[in-house]
């Protein structure tokens, strides 16, 4: 494996008087499947916000890419090749799937604010929006307003705009939340495919996917990382147990 | 053809109270030509344009008016929109040979009216705030009521701006000191009793005001829950609505009108009670001056030939400037050098003891002090540069 | 009747609609006092549209609901908690900019005669992680604290029966085994408990029933062992 | 899509001919319909596409107005730019203003965003009056189209001309926006502003943009409006300009892309026509609104979508009688009421209460309306809005029913 | 000094009386977000039904009942109208209540006529309480301060000692859901309604006696109000009450104050440049106390968007 591609030194993050990252050192490889777990309300979305350039940092640094991004804009660190999505289901809810996936599309092929040509009259754009429908399988549902499709339809939606600008790194903060077994299976695979030869950072709840899916796993707790390591290593963690698995899970 | 007039006034919205002064005197002084036979045996035609409120609509309503065919248009309750009419129609008359229109102004009482923007085809039936000040300020101080010390508060537009000078042109001769001068916002002020404190330290005798509508009452009202002393000299102290709602503290303060019906006489009287009859309630504020102002424009249009069976307005407007009429209050007349009719004045105060009284109160204007058109009159402006058509 | 097994809930024929679309096709369902009925099911087969019918939060085109008798069918959401039902949503609808104390406050409810009388305290309890973030916005709270809240917060209603939507959702497997132990604590205190859980490991555990639905109505019910037993059943109704 | 394209082209056809159908009154009215319109439009590129409600966009307006004023008035009065094309200079003011209010206004969004704008305008209201070197204090200041490019622009034919050409040419602009990336993003910025930043953009420089180039097109409309009066004056900047748009662009309805036009079009013309013939227009304006908000929520605009759809639903046959049904009760209510509220407005106005008080014996004197006279204390004269009132309602409710049954019918056979 | 004191007084009362007018503001737009434009039409509704029934029933009990019936209005307001195209958005909401503002001028317009109605105070409250600097304080002015602190109390209570305020601010985002926990949501949001146009109702029935009643009242606060609730913080009562007092102080010292920019600059020896310059430079503080609120509330909104007291937006 090549050198982190983004790596944490010392991270911390105050709300008022309650610090809520406690110092938290992480490294992430260049085309590692990275897992995040821990127990609710250990930090792991906050410190998606504070990589996403959603939050800014009280100290600590976060170099991704040879550049340190702490406490920059989401728009500017997601220029940078790392793109994100949400827990809470975040996407344009009144506007067509297909309309969804072309703004995400747009930036990425320079058109951010051209106002001198037609969005239709771009070919490139619009393939590359239907290979990302095709991909999360939503082409049948091209046309459909994003609010009224079926939650894990959303989820889908969701890291289909997540990868439209092709980043570096991709951040996803429990995309399997909410879905079948079934749904859950097929968003497991798709993560699989269109995360090869990119670097991803997993949260999730779900062990099972957890476990299959990720090449590492830190575990963060109280705002620190209690442990980093392979799978196999992490459920044999006693601590990690204790915090985080529960018994019947490890058992 | 009839001979269009047309009231270009602010008939609805917030203002729309002086514009329906202003429709109601131009109603009873039309009907007043039509039953004396119209002209050129035809009646004169009444036409009504709600200008809404502000100077684009009333460059609208103008143009309307203009395609209706109107000849005349008459207009007076505020000077902003006054301002945009006569430019309106110096232009429009530019590019309109022989179908020019005249601007008959009955109460937009600014200068420029009659100074810089003075213009053939705008005659002012009103009086100005030169003209007002002068008489305010010699009646008062003949009556003692203004002593020596008085403090300006206006306006904080053209008329206002005016009044302001107007109240600092008159301080030798009413051999007083303008102690202080405010100009404040237009409608605008809920609260005057900071002016008011204002008033009250700097310790003037009298208190000067071209206010009107709201920022009248709301001052006096203010001024009196103070305890003011002050004596208050006011333009617009008649306005419908103001000594029912200001109530007794009213009472001992000064204005200056055009017309009082104890002045003027038994013509006044019948003046009043026909105009009573006819409207349902007695000429106050700018009617009279605008029924006046009609009256002049009646007496033009019967020296004025038809040609061709149409009115000619530059023949019309020769014959206005040449008019004088007899009112109530005595001779008026028009001044040609600036279009500023020469008009008398009575300065009234507020007493209980007043022939007429007015608003149902028990309160009426008594008049002080009159003054004849001549003795009133104030020189022409020298900013008015008139050009006559050939 | 004996109390143990007086029905408390009954839903018959319910049938529902969005808009155009006809989403249940006549769902029967009997909750007795003191049971835990889990009802399962693939994604998009009904279950939540069924909570959301008898809460009042959508309207049922036809059928009947009855609490101990009484037709709800039809009427307000907050008669019908004030009725003695509770709901805790999908969504984790929680007031976002009330603090965490503010949200539970607005849960609370005189009890209807006969119900568990709980306390903020015993919340406290069941997720220590709340107490101490009383008084922190609810929106700026984390997607687990915040399925914490939701569930504290319906049960601060005091309910006769609580309508519970995927509970343990984005929990920690640690906290999931809590919520399961906290289910399992209502059941003991006399709350009927209806129970849509994906984590099929979980129902089966917590449950004293469990009914199947599949295209808006219910296919199959019966204790959990029947079901676990049932290897058909399962295959074809919950795909797993 | 070829139907849109020739009503539009068939709109603009008639719009061409209208100095040859109109009186000159109508035309000046058109004007100021098509400035109006453009306003409107230009407003609903921030409010309806980009979801940014502004409470202050007559400031764009005014400054568009007072930029061209000045450029009209310069170098001695010859203009900086020949007269077709003064409104430019009102675009230049109304953008570069627009961009920096839009700076600072953008910096915020929601009840926010609004407050600010509203509070830019409210500034910019209440000193203008006082900057009279800038604004020539409540007299306004005063300009006059001069000759060019071999037309004298003294025709009100010739203004009508001028204004509908860059009202067209804008409105076009404004459309072929809304096809850009940027007129795409604007939906976005809408929807979701904060997904957008996740997806690399910089929100608050777009919404900058879009404030900016919608500030731009309000100020084209405000020189239009100079170059078509020939003044410009500080009320323009009267928070009433503020609402008027934002009524004008509800009424006529975000959602289609002429609608806000077609909404700003008709209050003008509602405004222009019967402001002259009642004191109580502005009730009727009052009580326009309300029923638009309560009964047409999405505006004009919206009225004729549901139309069309109800034609495939239930087909023309079926709707035909529905519609002629609506208008009549819709007539049948408006003259009941307009009669009433005349009634009223007569019998309660200061004059005709003190003539009552005047005329012997009490008696109510009759009221003349409509050429006729009425006694207010006769049963007849209510009896006519009761009458019209009660069949306007009537028609209403046969008509609702109609609708319900027939879509039912609709509804069983899809 | 004395004219400094009387100012200070002066403007805190001022200040109490628009924290009158806008406490109704503040639970309808603060807290529910609906974007009232008629508030200020129930203030001014709140004057002429004080000045209509006071001839009936006499002045103090006029003060009783016409902010009831103002309150009436609002609650028909609110369950006929406004619930009606609640779900269609805050522009909606700010339209319909617009087109009302509109309506309830015209209608005072055609029953009550252009010019101000002569509703005065009784005489025995048209006394001075005490005499400042030569000056003398009117009791009155006392009162309508007293009516100001009293309505803070009232609905401090209301939104501490009941669950109202946080119905109401959680059933704007969901309503759903504060139903489902057992609230009747349309019914309190009917009831503060209510009572914030009672509370404007109240505020025009004491003020339009002092000031003028007139049909243009409500437009000359109408703007002013909103400027409070911003300033003051969106549903922070406190925040209201201190914005009120802010404006009120401010506008009325500036008044006093004869100075402009160009002063400033001759501080630093710039004086004459500035004069040259003219426009902004030489406008006097005094001429522009119209303008300082806004000034105040845009300067607000840029440095600290959620107001003085508002919770972080
Ligand atoms: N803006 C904020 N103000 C105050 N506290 C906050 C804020 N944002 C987050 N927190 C607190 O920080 C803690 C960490 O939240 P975070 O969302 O990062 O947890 P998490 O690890 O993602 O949990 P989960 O697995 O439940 O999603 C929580 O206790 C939350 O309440
Ligand atoms: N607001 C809505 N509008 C239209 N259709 C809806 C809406 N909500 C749900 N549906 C549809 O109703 C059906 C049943 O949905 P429901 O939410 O009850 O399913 P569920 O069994 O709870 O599944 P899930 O696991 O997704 O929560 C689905 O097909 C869904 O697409
Ligand atoms: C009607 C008057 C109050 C108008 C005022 N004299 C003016 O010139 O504006
Ligand atoms: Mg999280
Ligand atoms: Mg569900």
């Amino acid at each position: 494996m090549s050198d982190p591609i983004l790596s944490i030194r010392g991270l911390r993050k105050s709300f008022g008087p309650t610090e809520i990252m406690r110092g938290v050192d992480l490294d992430l490889l260049g085309t590692e499947r990275h897992a995040l777990i821990g127990p609710n309300g250990a930090g792991k979305s906050t410190l998606f916000h504070l990589i996403s350039g959603h939050l800014a940092p009280s100290a600590g640094t976060v170099h991704f890419d040879g550049h340190s991004i702490g406490g920059r804009t989401p728009q500017a660190i997601n220029r940078l090749g790392l793109a994100r999505s949400f827990q809470i289901t975040n996407i344009f809810p009144k506007l067509t799937v297909f309309e969804n996936i072309r703004l995400a599309v747009m930036r990425p092929h320079g058109l951010a604010y051209a106002f001198w040509k037609f969005i239709d009259s771009d070919r490139r754009v619009r393939e590359e929006t239907y290979r990302l429908l095709e991909l999360v399988r939503l082409t049948a549902r091209a046309g459909t307003i994003a609010g009224e499709m079926a939650y894990s339809e959303q989820r889908s939606l969701e890291i289909a705009m997540t990868l439209a600008s092709d980043p570096k790194v991709i951040l996803l903060d429990e995309p399997m939340a909410g879905m079948s077994n079934e749904e859950t299976h097929y968003t497991a695979e798709l993560i699989l495919e269109v995360t090869k030869g990119r670097a991803l950072m997993l949260v999730e709840h779900d062990m099972d996917v957890v476990f299959s899916l990720s090449d590492r796993i830190s575990v963060l707790v109280y705002g620190q990382v209690i442990a980093t390591g392979t799978p196999d290593e992490i459920r044999a963690n006693a601590s990690v147990k204790e915090a985080y698995l529960g018994e019947e899970v490890a058992a | 053809a009839p001979v269009k007039i047309g009231v270009l006034e602010t008939l609805s919205g917030p203002q729309a109270s002086s514009g329906q002064a202003y429709r109601a005197a131009v109603r009873y002084a039309i009907d007043q030509i039509n039953a004396a036979g119209g002209w050129n045996g035809e009646p004169v035609q009444l036409m009504e344009y709600d200008n809404q409120g502000g100077p684009a609509g009333a460059a609208d309503k103008l143009k309307a008016a203009a395609a209706d065919g109107v000849q005349l248009i008459v207009q007076g309750a505020s000077s902003a929109i006054g301002g945009q009419i006569t430019e309106d129609i110096r232009k429009y008359n530019l590019r309109n040979p022989g179908k020019e229109m005249v601007y008959l102004n009955v109460g937009a009482e600014a200068l420029e009216l009659t100074g810089e923007k003075c213009n053939f085809h705008h005659f002012r039936f009103g009086g100005d705030p030169q003209v007002r000040t002068k008489a305010l300020v010699s009646a008062m101080k003949q009556a003692n009521a203004l002593g020596t010390k008085v403090y300006s508060i206006n306006q904080n537009y053209s008329w206002g701006q005016d009044m302001e000078k107007a109240i600092a042109d008159n301080a030798a001769a009413g051999g007083y000191q303008v102690v202080e001068k405010t100009l404040h916002d237009v409608n605008k002020v809920q609260d005057f009793a900071p002016y008011v404190a204002k008033i009250a330290a700097s310790k003037a005798d009298s208190v000067l005001t071209g206010n009107w509508s709201n920022d009248l009452l709301l001052l006096m009202k203010a001024s009196k829950s103070a305890g003011l002393k002050a004596r208050f000299g006011t333009v617009y102290l008649d306005q419908p609505g103001n000594l029912a709602n200001a109530g007794d503290l009213a009472v001992g303060h000064f204005v200056v009108q055009t017309f009082n019906p104890e002045a003027g006489g038994a013509e006044g009287e019948r003046f009043v009670n026909d105009y009573k009859a006819k409207t349902g309630h007695a000429p106050v504020f700018i009617e009279p001056q605008t029924v006046f102002g009609m009256a002049m424009v009646a007496d033009a249009l019967k020296r004025t030939k038809p040609e061709g069976g149409a009115l000619n307005v530059n023949a019309f407007a020769k014959a206005l400037e040449a008019t004088t009429i007899k009112t109530p209050m005595g001779d008026m007349s028009m001044r040609a050098a600036d279009h500023q009719a020469q008009l008398p004045m009575v300065v009234s105060t507020v007493t209980k003891d007043a022939k007429f009284k007015v608003d149902d109160t028990d309160m009426g204007f008594k008049p002080v002090k009159r003054f004849s058109a001549q003795e009133a009159s104030t020189p022409a402006q020298a900013s008015c540069a008139m050009k006559r058509p050939g | 009747m004996s109390a143990a097994t007086e029905t408390l809930l009954h839903v018959e024929d319910l049938h529902a609609h969005y808009g155009k679309s006809h989403i249940l096709h006549g769902v029967n369902l009997q909750v007795a006092r003191n049971e835990v009925v889990s009802l399962l099911g693939r994604n998009g087969s009904g279950r939540s549209t069924t909570m959301k019918a008898v809460m009042g939060l959508v309207t049922p085109t036809s059928g009947h609901i009855r609490l101990q008798d009484r037709e709800l069918a039809g009427a307000r959401p907050y008669a019908i908690c004030r009725a003695g039902i509770g709901y805790v949503p999908e969504e984790r609808e929680v007031f976002a900019n009330l603090t965490v104390d503010e949200n539970l406050r607005m849960g609370e409810q005189t009890p209807v005669p006969g119900a568990h009388r709980w306390r903020i305290e015993e919340m406290f309890d069941y997720f220590p992680r709340l107490k101490e973030r009383r008084n922190t916005k609810a929106g700026s709270m984390s997607g687990g604290e915040q399925q914490m809240l939701t569930m504290c917060r319906s049960l601060l209603g005091n309910p006769l029966v609580l309508l519970i939507d995927e509970p343990t959702e984005g929990l920690a497997p640690k906290i999931v085994a809590q919520v399961a132990e906290c289910i399992r604590d209502m059941h003991r205190k006399g709350v009927s408990v209806v129970l849509v859980e994906q984590k099929l490991a979980i129902a089966l555990k917590v449950s004293t029933r469990v009914c199947v639905m599949g295209h808006g109505r219910i296919v199959f019910e019966g204790t959990p062992q029947e079901l676990a037993a049932n290897e058909k059943l399962v295959a074809e109704w919950l795909a797993v | 899509m070829k139907t849109a394209l020739l009503l539009v082209l068939a709109g603009v056809a008639a719009l061409a001919a209208l100095p040859f159908l109109l009186s000159q009154g109508l035309l000046n009215a058109a004007i100021q319909m098509l400035i109006a319109a453009l306003f409107a439009s230009a407003y609903n590129l921030l409010c309806g596409q980009a979801g940014m409600l502004s409470f202050g966009h007559a400031a764009y307006f005014g400054v568009g107005a007072f930029g061209t004023v000045h450029a009209m008035n310069a170098i001695g009065g010859a203009g900086l730019l020949p007269t077709p094309l003064m409104p430019l200079a009102g675009a230049a003011c109304g953008l570069v203003f627009g961009g920096i209010a839009g700076w600072f206004a953008t910096k915020r969004t929601g009840t926010y965003f609004a407050m600010i704008t509203l509070a830019i305008a409210e500034l910019v209201h209440s000193l203008a009056p006082h900057l009279k070197g800038l604004f020539g204090g409540e007299a306004g200041v005063s300009t006059m189209r001069m000759p060019a490019w071999g037309l004298d622009f003294g025709s009100t034919t010739q203004v009508y001309y001028l204004t509908l050409a860059w009202v067209l040419l804008s409105v076009l602009l404004l459309y072929l926006f809304t096809r850009t990336p940027m007129g795409r993003l604007a939906y976005g910025l809408r929807e979701n502003s904060h997904r957008l930043r996740f997806l690399g953009y910089n929100v608050h420089g777009l919404g900058m943009l879009v404030f900016a180039i919608s500030a731009m097109f309000s100020g084209i409309a405000g020189g239009l409006q100079v170059v078509s009066n020939e003044s410009a004056n500080y009320v323009v900047f009267d928070p009433a300009l503020s609402a008027a748009v934002v009524l004008n662009t509800y009424i006529g309805g975000v959602k289609v892309f002429l609608g806000p036009a077609f909404g700003a079009a008709l209050m003008t013309f509602f405004g222009y026509a019967v402001s002259d013939l009642t004191q109580s227009w502005l009730l009727y304006q009052g009580i326009l609104f309300v029923l638009v908000m309560m009964f047409m929520p999405s505006g004009l605009a919206g009225l004729i979508g549901t139309t069309g759809r109800l034609r495939q639903s239930i087909g023309m046959a079926r709707l035909v009688p529905l519609v002629l049904l609506s208008i009549a009760a819709a007539v049948l209510l408006s003259m009941g009421g307009a009669f009433a509220v005349e009634m009223l407005q007569r019998i309660f106005s200061q004059d005709y209460r003190a003539m009552a008080k005047l005329a012997a014996g009490g008696a109510w004197p009759p009221v003349t309306l409509l050429a006729r006279a009425w006694s207010p204390t006769a049963v007849a004269t209510w009896a006519v809005p009761v009458v019209l009132i009660g069949a306007g309602a009537l028609l209403a409710w046969i008509g609702q029913r109609h609708l319900k049954q027939a879509t039912e019918r609709a509804g069983g056979a899809a | 000094m004395d004219q400094i004191i009387v100012s200070l007084m002066n403007g805190v009362i001022y200040g109490l009386l628009l924290f009158m007018v806008s406490a109704g503001l503040t639970l309808i737009f603060g807290m529910m977000g609906v974007l009232n434009f008629a508030h200020a039409s129930f203030y001014m509704l709140g004057a002429y039904f004080a000045y209509t029934l006071q001839g009936a029933i006499g002045f103090w009990l006029a003060l009783v009942v016409s902010p009831v019936l103002v309150g009436l209005v609002g609650v028909v307001v609110e369950r006929f109208f406004l619930r009606r195209v609640h779900h269609h958005g805050h522009a909606h909401e700010l339209l319909l209540t617009f087109g009302l503002s509109f309506i309830v001028a015209e209608s005072i317009k055609l029953f009550f006529g252009n010019y101000p109605v002569d509703y005065r105070i009784p005489a025995a409250l048209d006394v001075s309480a005490f005499t400042v600097g030569g000056s003398q304080y009117p009791v009155y002015r006392l009162l309508m301060g007293g009516v100001a602190i009293a309505m803070f109390v009232v609905i401090y209570l209301l939104l501490t000692r009941t669950r109202v305020g946080i119905v109401v601010r959680s059933a704007i985002y969901k309503p759903r859901m504060a139903e489902a926990l057992g609230h009747n949501v349309p019914l309190v949001f009917m009831g503060v309604f209510g009572v914030g146009a009672a509370l404007a109702g109240l505020a025009g029935a004491v003020a339009g006696a002092f000031y003028t009643t007139n049909p243009n009242m409500a437009l000359e606060l109408g703007v002013m109000v909103f400027v409070v609730v911003v300033v003051g913080g969106l549903g922070s009562l406190g925040g209201a009450m201190l914005a009120s007092l802010l404006i009120g102080v401010v506008t009325s010292l500036a008044v006093g104050v004869d100075r402009s920019l160009a002063d400033l600059f001759a501080l630093f020896g710039a004086g004459e440049w500035a004069t040259s310059v003219g426009g902004l430079m030489t406008l006097k503080i005094s001429s522009l106390s119209a303008t300082i609120p806004f000034a105040l509330m845009l300067l607000i909104l840029l440095v600290r968007p959620s107001g003085l007291m508002g919770e972080k937006a």
